[in-house]
């Protein structure tokens, strides 16, 4: 059984006990602990279930690298799937649950999938459940999708805060250990600004554990010691739990920083995601122990010798009584020594090489401890729980030679660096042969906006796995970094570790090197995915070369530790099936991020009230409190209608309707774009702009204009008011505002800078506030101010003065065919004058209408609105628009467009009135039918609704549409489809539907 | 002259830096050759300050200059005087070809305080906010999560921030959030 | 996340200060050009993988318009220059041999 | 070549599954070939089989660079829609999607089609009237979908938060038999069916120059030598532009990266496939239980296929608006395609100038979910000379401006 040592434990504090519960059992453990170390030290070896064939998992790992050990952690909107126990942080009161099991961790029906498992290779998948058809959708997918997922789903309402941070920095380390604050003090001793960052809460890494020594003291005083220097320097700064998630192009690197997630629910952010622009990255990200491929290597109790080595030193943990080590190299032996030391039984080290000599295998054999060369595992013993091991010899087939009961067996096949952050941004590998890893290539690193390599591994994670050399190398890298950016080098010179000399590791990919088929089917790679040697195998014998290939069709490295402890080993075992070398089978891509991180992060702030910019009015708070339906327009939320009692929307916006054609409506107007246009070729540019003739308007008068892109299509379009000679108004839609803001200085810019123009954009500047209606002037005469009489302001006419005391500017433009005053204020001053109309203009009757009524009494004059009548695809002449497209001017922007022969083709559907002929509203979007159907069997159609609406004012359906040569078919009926298939018919009418002569709007 | 309203009514919260709308100032667009004499001219004529340079803002109190880009200013004056600022400008620069217009009314003002301020705006804007990087006399003009805005420092700790009238509440918001205890980050 | 430098205010801004607006020095063709000429200015694009001139403009920033010389395939950036020309500076060309001897783009080498 | 089934499968697990062949073989490149395809994606791959089926043309070689299968048809979201709203449009995918209903007989390889039933959700009156449109027009042109509203949309898929807060839910446009695929399965069936057929599909195999004669072409350089062909269609997605440049003609193609990404996987918890296009953000969960999320494309040309932060960033915050479990979800992998984009954002499937070479590309954000119209329809036109599947998508529609435009909306305005 696993349990906790009386004494030591570097990272616990003994006097802090925490409690916690694991599926419900009450547990307590130290602070320092993590929740893997605290589970073990309760007994609790089994943690969770397999992905695949449900087989238990023990802990195997002490890092990130970890991918048995996944818990369910929190409760309620605070539950978090797939938390790994060995990068958790214990806390007080903490409370995991295992997944993927039911009903129980103890008893899992699925693991009958285990008894099956020599039905489920790889990809058996594809290979059936395809007869009969029927049986894929109702039968095997129901079953396949029930047992995907590990965690349980997550619930709404996070009550927790996320936020980024942007940092900017010369270099940044990532690492904590000696290699990565070795590489720090050699940069920040250069004078350059530096981060140095730590995933876990502590630092120095291996280091401490593994009983180096630098300058002559224990590693843990050193690190202490160069931890102090570092705070001491000014242009230095540590920060842990943070984490190196990603690198980007241009020296971008993502941290991940896990603010709070050891004390949930305190002040402050839980997580933190640092936008770090980097000038030089050094990625001091350590190594990864690998496993051993032999038969039961998933069983609870096999582990990392490292791992094993972790728990008992930082945490006083005893994995186990009884430890059989089995190792390629000399650095598992360590493990054997930290056991003993604790006072632990080792077994035997089992070795895979002919011999081991070394320094540290004698010390071994020094301490007693029986030492077994050329030998591997045959198999574990045990279903559950490690019970014992076979021994057979490392070159033979798997004939049993020896049992040995124990109940941990500590594995080790040799360490890969770290190098994912090396690769997120094309960093290449070279293939070490004498460590059997792969390694950054320093010839290939990514390159930054200059071409310039902007990442440097050091330490471990550059290959260098003995500790002198890695500080060597470190220090070099700090070095380099910041010469790299133009400091000047300094103090180099790296700390002098003892350097214990190993003999050089085996490469073992099998275990033994002649085992057959039924040990392969029992020789895990990937533990989460259950992926064996044998599924390797399989896929490399069906075709699936490319690795690549064998990951997707084996999942190999696919689950939530992304291979962090299988890809080499599967690319090894992928490489000698195909009888090609590691190097040419190649790995597969590292895509960021480093380890999982939370969604929330990702986004931020932006969440709630803060997602994204919500634009408001000066008048949106009287919107707020009297009852408006907002609809969102671009980041605008404009009123749909203004409900009043109990009515429903049709009844209020009919209510609007009525009451702006008999009495008097406000509408608020202040999204509409207004562009100022000035300087001596304003003129001239407008004519480009506009398919219209501006430079002929004369000031104190409007002119409605459209623009067009250069393929000739309709992209916005509104009253354009001459202000003085060389200065014009242009409005635009509210969703135009700052695109045609942007598209006109796009020209100006880049193809007519010598034109003298200025453009500016004074949407916001100003509220704008159309007063509609036959009442409109006598409520602004009785406002107080200007001459708003149809002599001093007539239609299509503007002027400047002042109404109730405000300064303003009157346009006399129409969108409903009423008589119609907008008025231009400023913004801060829109509110006051918007309370003054209604008030003095509940004599007339007064009530503000939203954008649907403005869209029905529009739609009664038969003006189109850009986005309904125009989808990108559509012409003025569609439209019947030719009026605005000026035949004088020899050029405008899409008049080459209009002229290819299929805008011109007289085939062209074009705007008519649609009327129904039992007055019912025809469906929003309908198409008209014709007969036949293509060659596509698709049914012909010949026009289509545009907008469709009940218009109040004449009871009846009116629609506007496009129809093939529509114009010339007036007083014709049409069959528009229903979705249901029946049909509903309308006549082509003029769009025109309410005072055809204008004389409502002209008075 | 009736009043002129903020945005948000002089919004204030104080976190581990304060957060404040300020009250309408008189913001001029000049937009014209910054190398003429006469717009150089007109523009420290109305605001009483040195004229800026590349990325520089000159500001004391409420009346500056902060230059924009290469063909614009933004000239500050108190709120009452813009109009005739306005106009003084326009003679000012009567002939040549210029581009002057109010935008009082079209942006929101904010005073950001304290010494969390530059780590509240480093969580918003995507800009080196470190003292060595950016101080008092510079202008940035970036963006605010997802909006457009434009920063300088009256002093040591403390920033003003425009941005569009129109997203005024949604900036505050920003702010707020980043500003609230316990989100200190400690690296300035 | 792209890193790049404004011409016009100096700034040294991420991608997302800027709007991306496709390629660089196309030659406006309007009434009266070929169908040919009309097709290439509207849809024909270089889309090379490697030196790419492309326009971009400083939107939360300066508001200008600027044309970037970068590599397509490693995102490196050659330089930046003004877009009121119609062809990149004998400078920014030379810093793209440095880089890229042989390189070729449109007319331009 | 062995028959895959539930009994072949219980037979080779009494021998450890020793028994199993290559699903593909490996041959030599001939001298020359009927038929050469460049390319062997899905849709290369799916060309070269209905030519094989539907045509009888077995002398077929498609020839890859890297992997087969290692391009987008590996890396994409894998969504299957023919919800379409231009005539064109809805009868490719259409006829795709109806394929890909019998495909895993067809190809006796089972590519898990999902027609879990997809979604788009109306979040503005505008996206309401726009998917009104579509459904009005599907249902002439034979595609099954319905405008549905918001509290249905709930029902489907319970973790949606309609009510906003910013983009309230007003309704979807619902394709019942819309769904999802598995992507490499795809490329792997159509494989093993062509080399079934007699055909040579040749991997690490690149194509370094296009041989020409009066006009045609007549065969292929490439690192495993020169080839021969009769004819020659081109079918490689981002590369289109370097393999028409050595053909000799231009496309109005750029080539940008997509953004996606996975979460963890947890149990299932969404059965249906969702997008909301005003946020630029689509996402269904996988057969392994991860939430597969699809975002926007880079403003920008770019062939590194790297991800790339700032989208994910506004995808990622969509989702957890609109899917509120998501905050506590963890990302596991991001990354980036590269997509081809014509100037109308719908593919190219068309003749060249030079008269027995032809161009399948420009698919965009679409590829998955059209490769077996999109094969069928091209070996159609690569055999006969004409498609009533690829007549609105050839080259000329750029000079006379009959695009075939799917974006909806030129901008909502008021």
């Amino acid at each position: 059984m696993s349990t906790r040592l009386q004494t030591g434990g570097r990272l616990i504090d003994r006097n802090q006990r925490l409690s916690f519960t694991f599926n419900g059992t009450p547990m307590t453990g130290f602070a320092g602990d993590t929740l893997a170390a605290a589970l073990l030290g309760n007994d609790q070896m089994l943690m969770g279930r397999s992905f695949k064939y449900h087989r238990p998992r023990g802990v195997v790992a002490a890092g990130p690298e970890e991918p048995n050990a996944l818990v369910g952690l929190g409760q309620g909107p605070r539950f978090e799937p797939n938390q790994r126990a060995t990068t958790t942080e214990l806390f007080d009161g903490l409370s995991a649950i295992s997944q993927n099991h039911w009903p129980s961790l103890n008893f899992d029906i699925g693991a009958v999938n285990n008894h099956l498992s020599k039905f489920f290779p790889a990809g058996f998948y594809y290979k059936t459940f395809m007869y009969p058809r029927a049986a894929w959708k109702h039968l095997f997918e129901p079953i396949v999708r029930h047992s995907a997922g590990l965690g349980k789903v997550t619930q709404p309402g996070d009550p927790d805060r996320y936020e980024h941070f942007y940092a900017f920095y010369d270099v940044v380390v990532i690492g904590g250990g000696v290699a990565g604050l070795q590489a720090a003090l050699a940069a920040g001793h250069a004078g350059a600004k530096v981060l140095v960052m730590e995933q876990s809460a502590h630092w120095g890494g291996r280091a401490p554990v593994d009983g180096v020594e630098i300058d002559g003291k224990p590693a843990e005083d050193w690190v202490s010691a160069t931890l102090q220097a570092l705070e001491d320097m000014e242009n230095v700064t540590l920060r842990s739990r943070l984490m190196g998630a990603g690198v980007y192009d241009h020296g971008y690197l993502l941290a991940y920083e896990r603010v709070s997630d050891h004390r949930p629910g305190t002040a402050g952010p839980r997580h933190r995601l640092w936008r770090i622009r980097a000038g030089r990255i050094i990625t001091a990200t350590g190594a990864i122990e690998r496993p051993l491929s032999f038969a039961g290597n998933d069983l609870p109790g096999v582990m990392l010798a490292s791992a094993v080595r972790d728990y008992v030193v930082n945490w006083a943990i005893s994995p186990g009584d009884r430890t059989v080590i089995v190792t390629n190299n000399d650095d598992a032996y360590r493990t054997a020594l930290a056991l003993q030391m604790a006072g632990l039984i080792v077994a035997a080290v089992i070795d895979a090489r002919p011999t081991a000599t070394g320094a540290l295998p004698q010390a071994v054999r020094d301490a007693g401890i029986r030492v077994e060369t050329g030998r591997g595992i045959a198999k574990v013993k045990g279903r559950a729980r490690v019970e014992g091991v076979a021994l057979c010899a490392q070159a033979g087939e798997g004939a049993v030679l020896e049992e040995i009961p124990c109940d941990v067996v500590a594995m080790s096949g040799g360490w890969s660096p770290v190098v994912h952050l090396w690769s997120h941004c094309g960093g290449k590998l070279t293939w070490d042969a004498a460590q059997a890893h792969f390694r950054p290539d320093p010839d290939r690193a990514p390159a930054d906006q200059d071409g310039a390599p902007f990442v440097i591994a050091a330490g471990a994670a550059n290959g260098h796995l003995q500790a002198a050399d890695t500080l060597r190398d470190a220090a070099a890298a700090g070095q380099n970094a910041a010469v790299a950016l133009g400091r000047d080098p300094a103090d180099g010179t790296a700390a002098r570790a003892n350097a214990v000399a190993e003999e050089p590791l085996l490469p073992v990919w099998i275990m033994p090197q002649g085992a057959g088929p039924d040990l392969r089917s029992k020789m895990w790679l990937d533990y989460q995915n259950d992926v064996k040697v044998s599924d390797v195998q399989l896929a490399a014998r069906e075709g699936y070369e490319s690795v690549e290939h064998t990951k997707r069709y084996t999942t190999l490295g696919m689950a939530t530790d992304q291979g962090k402890l299988s890809n080499i080993n599967g690319l090894a075992v992928l490489s000698d099936a195909l009888g090609s070398d590691i190097p040419q089978v190649g790995t597969t891509t590292f895509r960021p991020p480093y380890t999982p991180i939370s969604m929330a992060a990702i986004a931020g702030e932006a969440r709630g009230d803060t997602f994204l910019p919500l634009r408001r009015t000066p008048m949106q708070d009287w919107h707020d409190a009297n009852g408006a339906d907002f609809e969102p327009v671009g980041h605008w939320q404009r009123p749909y209608t203004f409900r009043r009692g109990g009515e429903d929307r049709a009844a209020a916006v009919k209510r609007e309707i009525t009451n702006t054609r008999t009495n008097v409506g406000l509408l608020d107007a202040s999204t509409l774009g207004k562009l100022v246009v000035k300087g001596p070729d304003a003129g001239k540019f407008l004519d480009m702009m506009y398919t219209n003739m501006m430079s002929t308007l004369k000031p104190g008068r409007c002119r409605y204009g459209l623009m067009c892109d250069e393929n000739g299509f309709l992209i916005d379009d509104g009253v354009v008011a001459r202000l003085d000679d060389d200065t014009f108004l242009c409005h635009t839609t509210t969703g135009g505002a700052d695109r045609i803001h942007a598209h006109m200085e796009d020209w100006l810019q880049c193809e007519w800078w010598d034109w003298q123009v200025y453009v500016a954009n004074l949407t916001e500047q100003y509220a704008q506030i159309a007063v509609v209606g036959p009442k409109a002037r006598a409520l602004l005469e009785n406002l107080g101010g200007m001459d708003v009489s149809a002599e001093a302001l007539p239609f299509m006419g503007w002027a400047d003065g002042t109404l109730a005391g405000h300064p303003v500017r009157i346009y006399r433009i129409s969108f409903s065919g009423e008589l119609s005053y907008e008025i231009a204020v400023p913004a801060g001053q829109g509110r006051a004058l918007w309370d003054t109309l209604l008030a003095v203009g509940t004599q007339f009757g007064i009530m503000p209408y939203g954008t649907e009524a403005l869209h029905v009494m529009r739609a009664e004059k038969g003006f189109i609105m850009i986005g309904d009548e125009t989808d990108g695809t559509i012409i003025p002449q569609d439209l019947g628009l030719d009026w605005a497209i000026s035949k004088k001017k020899d050029d405008y922007l899409g008049k080459r467009g209009q002229a290819r022969s299929h805008m011109t083709d007289p085939d062209r559907w074009k705007l008519v009135g649609l009327e129904t002929l039992d007055g019912g509203v025809l469906p929003d979007g309908a198409y008209a039918v014709a007969p036949g159907s293509n060659a596509n069997g698709q049914r012909k159609t010949q026009g289509r609704v545009t907008s469709t609406y009940y218009s109040p004012t004449l009871g009846r359906g009116i629609a506007m549409g496009l129809v093939h040569k529509g114009p010339d078919r007036m007083g014709e009926e049409l069959e528009f489809a229903r979705t249901d298939g029946t049909m509903m018919r309308a006549r082509i009418v003029d769009p025109v539907f309410y005072d055809k002569d204008g004389e409502k709007q002209n008075v | 002259m009736s009043e002129t309203v903020t945005a948000l009514g002089g919004a204030h919260y104080a976190g581990y830096a304060t957060i404040t709308e300020q009250p309408a100032r008189g913001m001029i667009t000049l937009r014209g050759n910054l190398a003429e004499v006469a717009v150089k001219n007109a523009a420290t004529g109305v605001a009483g300050v040195d004229m800026p340079d590349l990325r520089e803002c000159h500001i004391v109190d409420q009346r500056g200059i902060a230059w924009m880009s290469p063909d614009e200013l933004l000239v500050m004056v108190p709120h009452p005087e813009v109009a005739s600022a306005v106009s003084t400008i326009q003679q000012t620069l009567s002939g040549l070809h210029s581009l002057v217009v109010d935008v009082s009314d079209a942006r929101a003002l904010f005073r950001i305080e304290g010494s969390g301020a530059r780590e509240v705006l480093a969580k918003l804007c995507p800009v080196d906010l470190s003292p060595a990087a950016f101080g008092p006399g510079q202008i940035r003009r970036t963006r605010l999560g997802h909006v457009s805005a434009a920063f300088w420092m009256v002093d040591d700790s403390a920033f003003e921030l425009v941005c569009f009238r129109s997203v005024a509440q949604y900036a505050f918001d920003l702010l707020k959030t980043a500003a609230e205890p316990g989100g200190e980050v400690g690296v300035f | 996340m792209l890193i790049l430098t404004c011409p016009y205010c100096g700034v040294s801004g991420e991608e997302t200060e800027f709007h991306g607006g496709g390629e660089a020095h196309l030659k406006r063709f309007g009434p009266g050009a070929s169908e040919a000429d009309f097709e290439s200015y509207l849809f024909h694009r270089e889309n090379p993988k490697g030196v790419h001139f492309e326009r971009w403009r400083h939107v939360n920033g300066c508001g200008k318009w600027f044309i970037a010389a970068r590599d397509t395939a490693t995102l490196q950036v050659f330089g930046t220059y003004p877009a009121q020309t119609t062809e990149p500076p004998q400078e920014i060309r030379d810093k793209i041999t440095a880089a890229r001897p042989g390189w070729r783009w449109r007319d331009f080498a | 070549m062995k028959r895959y089934s539930a009994f072949a499968i219980a037979r080779e697990a009494a021998r450890n599954h020793i028994g199993w062949g290559r699903a593909w073989a490996k041959r030599p490149p001939k001298k020359r070939y009927d038929v050469i395809i460049v390319g062997a994606g899905g849709h290369g791959l799916a060309t070269a089989y209905y030519l094989g089926r539907n045509f009888g043309i077995t002398n077929v070689a498609i020839l890859e660079k890297g992997w087969l299968g290692g391009g987008n048809t590996g890396r994409n979201t894998t969504i299957i829609r023919s919800n379409y709203l231009q005539d064109p449009s809805a009868a490719i995918y259409e006829k795709a999607r109806s394929l890909y209903e019998t495909m895993s007989q067809d190809l006796n390889y089972n590519v898990m089609f999902s027609p879990r039933g997809l979604m788009m959700l109306a979040q503005t009156e505008h996206e309401v009237r726009g998917y009104e449109r579509t459904a009005h027009a599907n249902a002439l042109q034979g595609v099954e979908t319905e405008f549905i509203s918001a509290r249905r949309v709930k029902e489907l898929c319970p973790i949606i938060n309609i009510d906003g807060p910013r983009y309230p839910v007003l309704g979807a446009l619902w394709q019942a038999r819309g769904g999802t695929a598995r992507h490499d399965a795809v490329a792997w069936g159509y494989a093993r069916a062509c080399s079934d057929m007699g055909m040579d599909i040749l991997q690490q195999c690149e194509v370094t120059g296009v041989r020409q004669a009066d006009g045609k072409v007549t065969g292929v350089d490439t690192t495993l030598g020169e080839i021969g062909c009769d004819k020659l269609g081109i079918v490689v997605a981002g590369h289109s532009g370097v393999l028409a440049g050595m053909a000799g003609f231009r496309l109005p193609i750029e080539s940008v990266a997509l953004q996606a990404l996975v979460s963890e996987p947890i149990k299932p918890c969404m059965d249906v496939v969702v997008m909301a296009n005003t946020v630029h953000g689509y996402m269904s969960q996988s057969d392994k239980g991860e939430m597969v999320i699809g975002g926007s494309a880079d403003g920008y040309n770019n062939y590194t296929q790297r991800g790339s932060f700032h989208h994910l960033e506004h995808t990622v915050s969509a989702l957890i608006e609109t899917f509120p479990i998501m905050s506590r979800l963890k990302m596991l992998r991001q990354w980036g395609g590269i997509v081809d984009m014509t100037g109308d954002r719908s593919p190219i499937l068309s003749a060249t100038p030079l008269g027995n070479c032809f161009i399948n590309c420009g698919w965009g954000t679409g590829g998955f979910k059209a490769i077996p119209g999109s094969g069928w329809g091209f070996a159609e036109l690569m055999a006969k000379g004409q498609s009533p599947l690829c007549d609105a998508f050839g080259l000329n529609r750029f000079t006379e401006g009959r695009f075939v435009d799917e974006s909806v909306a030129a901008g909502v305005a008021h």
